[in-house]
């Protein structure tokens, strides 16, 4: 019995390792996908005053804390059943963008791109963002981070701080846009499309022109089948900030649609727990947890960009629409099953999010100082999801009269896609282990099966030194290492 | 009358646990009174233990955690009655404070009966040492709260290295 | 000075903490190139492989600087920190996590069991009839699966090992976090025990109008517009502020929130906690105890408010398991299922 | 870096301490507490013997710190302290362990109360390491003194402050000064008149240059601290002027109102324009506003009409002066007991049952009957009882004697027998007769005819239906018998009280109250005079139930304390006041209106909170509420406090 430790990947509530046994012949058996942290939100949340959430459950993750603070503000608003004014939801979808751009624009440049545009197999020294850099020119270098670092100053100007930002309340947002601001954030937007453009654009040049790329993307050892949820619109159109939660199975028809706003999730979602990882493993009710199974009949679905495209009828701006149409004909129309295939949706949702900030941030109404509507309603009960850029993600809160928190529960964006990592991962690693031969090559295999999800923490994990450390053990079947691949 | 902190009274006590309850008293009230108790020579548990401060006022409710952190099982605070505060108010700034503290006191987990605001004038001796006889057997009924230090060690066995925010002062 | 010449070699790890810490580092943005060129970064602990056997393999003492982010929630994380202090010349606790325990601490309210039973069994999306729970140790048919021992109460760093500096914030902002990346490279540090932030309190840089200290009313956040202009507290709207150490720019005060504390207690505050409610509590004006009991019960949750980073470095610590605060819980936890 | 040297001292206060307290074992455990070089017990610390130890090692082996465990601060703390500084050392570097009070006297078991005294001198010694020399600091004083209370106490001390050439302020709430004393007739045990005695000192009281004499006056407020007191006080609109008004009292003869005189205790009637009684002083008038048909119906005015100065002012007004004054003696007497509150005395239900000042008055030649004792219905009793100890010495009422009881029934039974043919029965539990002279007055009286004195408790006073005499039921204890005594007069005896409003009075002058509700002296033997408040002391019935001769003793008392504080020119005031550090504190403003002395400003150049010393009394309030630990209160700083916490929990 052989045995591959592969620790560790990444972290959302904490690290996370991957375990793969290897049966008598070397191939392989079985994986494991652990994350070993937990912290408890659900718990420590109750007692708090609910208005206090969005300042407390966004330490659930600082690589997208803006994910929780909108839906935990979102869940407020359906707690006190209250509206915030336009300018205020318009606010805070503006501020949300911006938070999209900076994680996915990090996500890409810093982690995927390394492994198409230099190559899975290139010297591991260069595999980074400085070899992309070298790759493709410095300037390119210096507009990434100029471009990350427009979204976060966006966060900061609205949210107070770009990380743990603060402005969200029942009903509206703490602080408006001034029109200085709001001509500085519009240049930044058009700034942003045009970079979201050239992402595309090299994502063309390099990796679809690359038939290699392609049919490695394409590769069944990358693709899993399952349902897919994501946030659309009323016209079934990508969402982020709020709408319709909307469930397509594994032949891409419409399985489950109900709004993202509200508990109705509980009838549709439900978490399935393992003893030998700290985080639960949500899935279709209507299925049932049958395992670690995919197709049709299991309960198990993906999130993420992979997954919006999926789930929803295209995108709800020109530029990021087109690109929606080019993608699904190259990648042989929905549902797209290829995991890797989230890095390609992933840069359409960068356009979309720029699109959509550039909108927002032109909209007139956008400076109004009309941004608080002050709750009268005796709270109870309330939630919300939204897109997180790793996935969709719910935050539900019961409170007594005094809007005091009783009872917390939530459903984080990697969460809905623990069971397939682990299937993806699986999988990957039976396409690559053969008779117990383990290289350098195939670690990077599994990792970019693993590393397409960008399971949170993907982006600033790769960011530096550059690259993805993995250790492989190997041991024989009375548990003695034999040989340790290292990089 | 109690026999507190006596073998013989720790043996009926069945283990040598004794409870420290630590007493902060106003000079001009509180600390007169318990004066007075001891120049009636009254009788109370020596579990208390009294510091002097001028002003019930000059308690900080940080004063009151760090007994408890340093082991104390119970906390008294005396000072004068409302309106007869030598300070003219410090008394009701003392009141202010309790009533959100116990609040805490209680999210922390620490039960009510372990922290007591009593008022007691320099002529109620006989109050003082009712109220001593009281904490101390009210917590010696809870059981021992024990030091910050004891109760990590209790819940995940590590040894302290660091103080709390009382490294402070 | 020689140290600023030579080459530092600088390690970054993590242990209960978000991550918004490693992208505080991030968010100096171009400067991060210009960290790059100062200092060999041996260790990035997100990143790296972070089996002890690998840490063990440096030599003691080869990490010249090891900035250290996040609680510690758990076995493993407690193991890292001292193996890292014996391989560290200089610990540094970066961030409210590590400073203070941070929000994650705010679980000291509660126990182990009581934490595990809300997310395992109460939740109501959760469906586990036979009560699993994650095991330290398992045997799957292929072997022992691990999980690190989930401790009954989160710690700050200095709990478990010694610490010589203090970055304090969740996460540090930009400029301070470069200004320590300086002193550090440039070998200009403070006395050790220093924290690498302001001696005053946040009222010192604070721009808002100072007036009369008295309240006759405490608001929540949702349920009042506050002059921008004015102190909150004023308003009567809590805010750590007076009790917190300055250095963060009052980032939060200018989006029209209050404090709530993340840069811990001014150097010579008795505790976070206690001191600011000491305070606040006797702001409002009155007498008469039932009226004071109502306004000050406008204050609804003492712990979470004024220990809301700093719960893991309060003079309590943990809550005393001999109260049936699990019954209320439970309601709580009824209420939702 | 090793600490200061400490040197700790045990006294055994006789067996006070070191009957209960293992003296060897507290002396051996403080010499091993860390910075302890030198650890003593002796029989007397407070002796010069034992208090030359302290300066010895203080001078021989450089002590830095010096610890006293034995009686309360409260007792020897300046005593210790002065021995520290003729030593060299600065007083504010000792700090006391109180093992009597706080220990060995409340507790029963030796070891328990060992083992509290190792904990409170652990505590004691971490504070002392931590301690900081301070300087006293002095500031000038007014040398006025206010005297509330014109009362034989309150005018005593006047007189003699007076007369040392100081100045004083007389405050009377009645038109009159001379208080219940006024109202007396025959004073045990000369038997000279209560009027004879008290009035001249009254004239003299209102003609002395140095004293301002403000009747039907109240004090309103009290605010500064000794030798600075800002005092308001109302002067009540007399309604005439002073100055006019020679007192001649034909608008007394012509006003047509008649209202009960709460001086003749309500047996005799006056105006609605009135000197309470003849020897009243001032001899002016007040007008009665409640009861002035002028001030109900805007009619009348005879007075105006008829008095010769036109001294009648209708429109006058409350006068408002505010004054500083050095001192203040508080003399505002008692109030007696009224008997209705019990059933079983029959007082209000029957005529001819009347308490002790009704007797004085009944049987003072000045008062209603023109000193003779007659029944309600004029005519003389044949048989009088006196009750003993009505609403004293029994738990349902007052738990405490009243004192004057005893002698005054023996007065009346005098008295009764000198005016009339009628047959006395005193009727006491205890004859106390503790004074100068009293057990010879009452040999005196005992031996007079038709007295009889009966050993108990007049139980119950009731009316023979048929003969509509009064009965009294008594158990004679003497006799064992149980006894129905019929008489005309029941003279009750009523305990002395506090007055109804000293709660209000105590607060208005910062002083406290003891379990009996009359006012609290610092030390019950020591230190009779002075309160818990610096500069305001007490005198009188105020402070206990007194006679005469203690009452006047008291008043002179308590003037030569206003003396000492107004002849010293200055008082030394605590330098454990707070203080400000300015590089900590950020100027959030939160100390300001803590501050109920307004000691708290805010500097706006150096954008931080200042605190002014002279104004500060040291509570150390705004310290605990400082949230960022900027303000320090001195001698009673955080770290100290802490260092105590830490001592008392370690034992």
């Amino acid at each position: 019995m052989k045995r591959v430790t592969i620790d560790p990947i990444t972290r959302l509530e904490g690290h996370g390792r991957i375990e793969i046994f290897l049966d008598e012949e070397g191939n392989v058996d079985d994986a494991y996908f652990q994350i070993v942290e937990l912290r408890g939100f659900e718990k420590f949340c109750e007692g708090r005053p609910a208005e206090e959430l969005p300042r407390i459950t966004p330490r659930i993750c600082g690589v997208c804390p803006s994910a929780h603070h909108i839906c935990s503000t979102r869940a407020l608003d359906d707690l006190y059943k209250v509206e915030p004014p336009p300018a205020a939801k318009k606010l805070r979808e503006l501020f949300y963008c911006a938070h999209m751009l900076h994680s996915h624009i990090a996500h890409f440049y810093a982690l995927a791109a390394p492994d198409f545009v230099l190559g899975p197999e290139a010297d591991p020294a260069e595999r980074n963002i400085l070899g992309v850099v070298a790759k493709v020119g410095v300037e390119i270098g210096g507009s990434v981070i100029k471009h990350r670092s427009y979204a976060q100053k966006i966060q900061e100007m609205l949210g107070g701080r770009a990380t743990h930002s603060v402005m969200g309340l029942p009903g509206g947002v703490s602080k408006g846009l001034t029109k200085e601001e709001q001509e500085q954030v519009v240049e930044w937007a058009k700034s942003e499309v045009e970079f979201a453009k050239f992402s595309l654009k090299l994502f063309d040049d390099v990796v679809l022109a690359n038939k290699a790329y392609v049919d490695l993307i394409l590769s069944d050892g990358y693709k899993l089948t399952t349902h897919h949820m994501g946030l659309v619109d009323e016209n079934n159109k990508v969402n982020f900030y709020d709408g319709f939660v909307r469930v397509v199975d594994t032949t891409g028809k419409e399985i489950v649609r109900f709004p993202a706003r509200g508990t109705a999730y509980l009838e549709h979602i439900a978490e399935h727990v393992e003893p030998w990882t700290y985080l639960k493993f949500p899935y279709l009710k209507a299925k049932g947890w049958k395992g670690f199974v995919d197709g049709q009949d299991s309960g198990i679905y993906r999130v993420a960009p992979l997954a919006r495209l999926n789930a929803a009828d295209g995108m709800a701006t020109p530029a990021a629409q087109e690109a929606y149409e080019k993608y699904f004909e190259t990648l042989g129309g929905k549902p797209v099953q290829a995991t890797l295939a989230n890095h390609w949706a992933r840069l359409i949702e960068v356009l979309y999010a720029a699109e959509r900030l550039l909108e927002l941030a032109e909209d007139s109404e956008i400076t109004s100082d009309e941004i608080r509507t002050l709750p009268t309603e005796t709270p109870d009960e309330g939630a919300a999801v939204i897109e997180a850029p790793r996935g969709t993600l719910f935050h539900h809160y019961k409170t007594d009269e005094r809007g005091i928190v009783r009872a917390v529960n939530l459903i984080v964006a990697t969460g809905n896609n623990h069971a397939a990592i682990c299937m993806s991962v699986k999988k990957a690693a039976q396409a690559v282990i053969k008779k117990g031969k383990v290289t350098e090559g195939l670690l990077n295999m599994v990792e970019m099966a693993f590393r397409a999800y960008d399971p949170c923490f993907g982006c600033a994990t790769h960011s530096l030194p550059g690259e993805m450390p993995l250790v492989a053990n190997i041991y024989d079947h009375e548990g003695n290492l034999v040989r340790t691949l290292e990089r | 009358m109690t026999q507190a902190g006596s073998p013989k009274s720790q043996a009926a006590a069945g283990e040598g646990w004794e409870p420290k309850v630590v007493a902060f008293l106003c000079n001009w009230c509180s600390y007169t009174g318990a004066d007075l108790a001891g120049i009636s020579r009254l009788k109370y548990p020596a579990n208390l233990r009294i510091i002097r401060v001028m002003c019930s006022g000059r308690v900080s409710p940080a004063f009151v955690l760090k007994a408890f952190h340093e082991g104390a099982d119970g906390v008294l605070v005396g000072g004068c009655h409302p309106g007869d505060c030598h300070y003219l108010e410090g008394n009701y700034k003392t009141l202010k404070r309790k009533l959100v503290f116990e609040r805490l006191l209680e999210q922390f987990g620490i039960e009510p009966g372990r922290f007591r605001l009593e008022w007691i004038s320099g002529g109620e001796g006989d109050k003082f040492a009712r109220v001593a006889e009281e904490l101390v057997k009210t917590v010696r009924e809870l059981g021992p709260l024990g030091s910050t230090a004891e109760r990590l060690g209790r819940a995940d066995g590590l040894a302290l290295r660091a103080e709390g925010g009382g490294g402070n002062a | 000075m020689p140290e600023a010449k030579k080459k530092l070699k600088l390690a970054l790890y993590w242990a209960a903490s978000c991550g918004g810490c490693d992208i505080a580092v991030l968010d100096i943005d171009e400067k991060i190139l210009t960290v790059a060129e100062l200092a060999d970064i041996v260790l990035w602990p997100v990143a790296l492989d972070f089996k002890y056997k690998d840490v063990e393999a440096l030599a003691d003492q080869s990490v010249d600087v090891c900035l250290f982010n996040g609680a510690v929630r758990n076995s493993e994380q407690r193991e890292l920190a001292e193996l890292l202090r014996q391989k560290s010349k200089v610990m540094v606790a970066f961030g409210a996590c590590a400073c203070f325990g941070g929000i994650p601490a705010l679980a000291n309210q509660f126990d182990r069991e009581s934490i595990f039973r809300r997310v395992y069994d109460t939740t109501p999306s959760t469906d586990n009839p036979g009560r699993v729970r994650p095991q330290t140790k398992l045997s799957v048919p292929q072997g022992d699966l691990h999980l690190p021992e989930f401790y009954n109460a989160v710690y700050k760093l200095d709990d478990v090992v010694e610490v010589d500096y203090y970055i304090p914030g969740c996460p540090p902002p930009p400029e301070l976090v470069w200004e320590a990346i300086t002193a550090i490279v440039e070998g200009k540090l403070p006395p050790k025990g220093s924290t690498l932030a302001g001696e005053r309190s946040l009222c010192h840089t604070c721009k808002r109008k100072k007036e009369d200290k008295k309240v006759t009313a405490f608001h929540r956040v949702h349920e009042f517009v506050p002059d921008p202009e004015k102190c909150l507290l004023e308003q009567g709207i809590i805010c750590s502020g007076p009790v917190t150490r300055e250095g963060c720019g009052e980032r939060c005060l200018n989006a029209n929130m209050p404090c709530r504390g993340c840069f811990g207690p001014t150097p010579e505050a008795l505790e976070h906690g206690a001191s600011m409610l000491s305070a606040a509590a006797t702001l409002v004006e009155g007498k008469e105890e039932a009226e004071l009991a109502e306004v000050l019960d406008g204050i609804v949750d003492p712990l979470g408010t004024f220990y809301r980073f700093t719960l893991a470095d309060s003079l309590l610590r943990i809550r005393n398991k001999s109260l049936g605060l699990e019954e209320k819980a439970e309601e709580g936890e009824e209420a939702a299922s | 870096m090793p600490g200061p040297k400490i040197g700790v001292y045990v006294c055994h206060c006789g067996s006070n301490i070191a009957g209960k307290v293992d003296m060897d074992a507290l002396r051996e455990f403080a010499a091993e507490l860390p910075d302890v070089v030198v650890s003593r017990d002796y029989k007397y610390m407070c002796s010069d013997p034992g208090q030359d130890l302290i300066k010895a090692d203080i001078k021989e082996k450089g002590l830095e710190r010096v610890v006293v465990a034995s009686c309360s601060p409260r007792m020897h703390e300046p005593t210790f302290k002065r021995a520290c500084q003729d030593a060299g050392l600065n007083p504010y570097l000792m700090e006391m362990a109180n093992i009597r009070e706080q220990c060995s006297w409340v507790t029963e078991d030796g070891e328990a109360a060992t083992q509290k005294a190792k904990a409170l001198v652990h505590s004691a010694v971490n504070k002392a390491r931590h301690l900081e020399p301070l300087e006293d600091k002095t500031v000038p004083v007014d040398p006025k003194t206010l005297i509330v209370g014109g009362g034989i106490a309150g005018i005593e001390a006047a007189l003699k402050i007076a007369e040392a050439g100081k100045e004083v302020y007389l405050v009377e709430r009645e038109p009159s000064i001379g208080g219940n004393m006024a109202k007396l007739d025959k004073t045990f045990p000369t038997l000279d008149c209560a009027a004879c005695i008290l009035t001249p000192k009254m004239v003299s009281v209102a003609q002395h240059p140095n004293i301002t004499l403000l009747t039907y006056s109240e004090v309103e407020k009290v605010e500064g601290y000794i030798g600075n007191f800002e005092v308001t006080i109302r002067k009540r609109a007399r309604s005439i002027d002073e100055k006019l008004c020679n007192g001649c009292g034909t608008c007394q003869e012509k006003c047509p109102i008649k209202v009960p005189n709460e001086f003749e205790e309500g047996l005799g009637m006056r105006k609605a324009i009135y000197t309470p009684f003849p020897q009243a002083v001032p001899n002016k008038p007040v007008i009665d506003r409640e009861n002035c048909t002028y001030y109900k119906t805007g009619k009348c005015k005879i007075c105006e009409r008829v008095c010769p100065p036109k001294a009648i002012r209708f429109d006058q007004e409350d006068e408002i002066i505010t004054e500083k004054f050095g001192a203040i003696i508080v003399a505002t007497g008692y109030q007696l007991f009224d008997p209705s509150v019990g059933p079983q005395w029959g007082y209000g239900r029957y005529d001819n049952v009347i308490h002790g000042l009704q007797f004085e008055r009944l049987s003072n030649a000045s008062g209603p009957t023109g000193g003779k004792i007659l029944l309600k219905d004029g005519s003389e009793p044949e048989a009088v009882a006196i009750l003993h100890c009505v609403g004293s010495r029994d738990t349902n009422y007052a738990e405490y004697c009243s004192r004057i009881c005893c002698m005054t029934s023996v007065k009346f039974a005098h008295l009764v027998r000198e005016k009339t043919n009628a047959k006395v029965y005193d009727l006491y539990m205890d004859m106390r007769t503790f004074g100068k002279q009293y057990e010879e007055f009452y040999n005196r009286v005992v031996a007079e005819r038709d007295i009889y004195f009966i050993r108990g408790k007049g139980a119950e006073v009731m009316q023979d239906p048929e003969t509509g005499k009064l009965l009294v039921r008594v158990e004679d204890t003497l006799l064992g018998v149980f006894r129905e005594i019929p008489v005309d007069m029941v003279i009750l005896n009523a305990a002395i009280c506090p007055r109804p409003d000293a709660q209000e009075v105590a607060q208005k002058f910062g002083i406290q109250r003891s379990a009996d509700g009359f006012f609290l002296e610092y030390h019950l033997k020591l230190e009779p005079m002075k309160t818990a408040n610096d500069g305001v002391f007490i005198a009188g019935t105020c402070q206990s139930p007194k006679d005469i001769p203690d009452t006047v003793g008291q008043g002179a008392g308590a003037a030569a304390e206003a003396l000492k504080v107004v002849f010293a020119g200055q008082v030394t005031v605590t330098p454990t006041t707070a203080e400000v550090r300015d590089t900590l504190c950020s100027g959030c403003r939160i100390c300001i209106p803590l501050c109920p002395y307004n000691a708290i400003t805010f500097d706006e150049a150096k954008g931080v909170a200042q605190v002014n010393e002279a104004l500060c009394k040291g509570c150390g309030t705004c310290a605990a509420s400082c949230p960022s630990g900027a303000l320090r209160a001195k001698h009673f700083d955080n770290r100290q406090l802490y260092a105590q916490i830490e001592g008392v929990c370690a034992e």
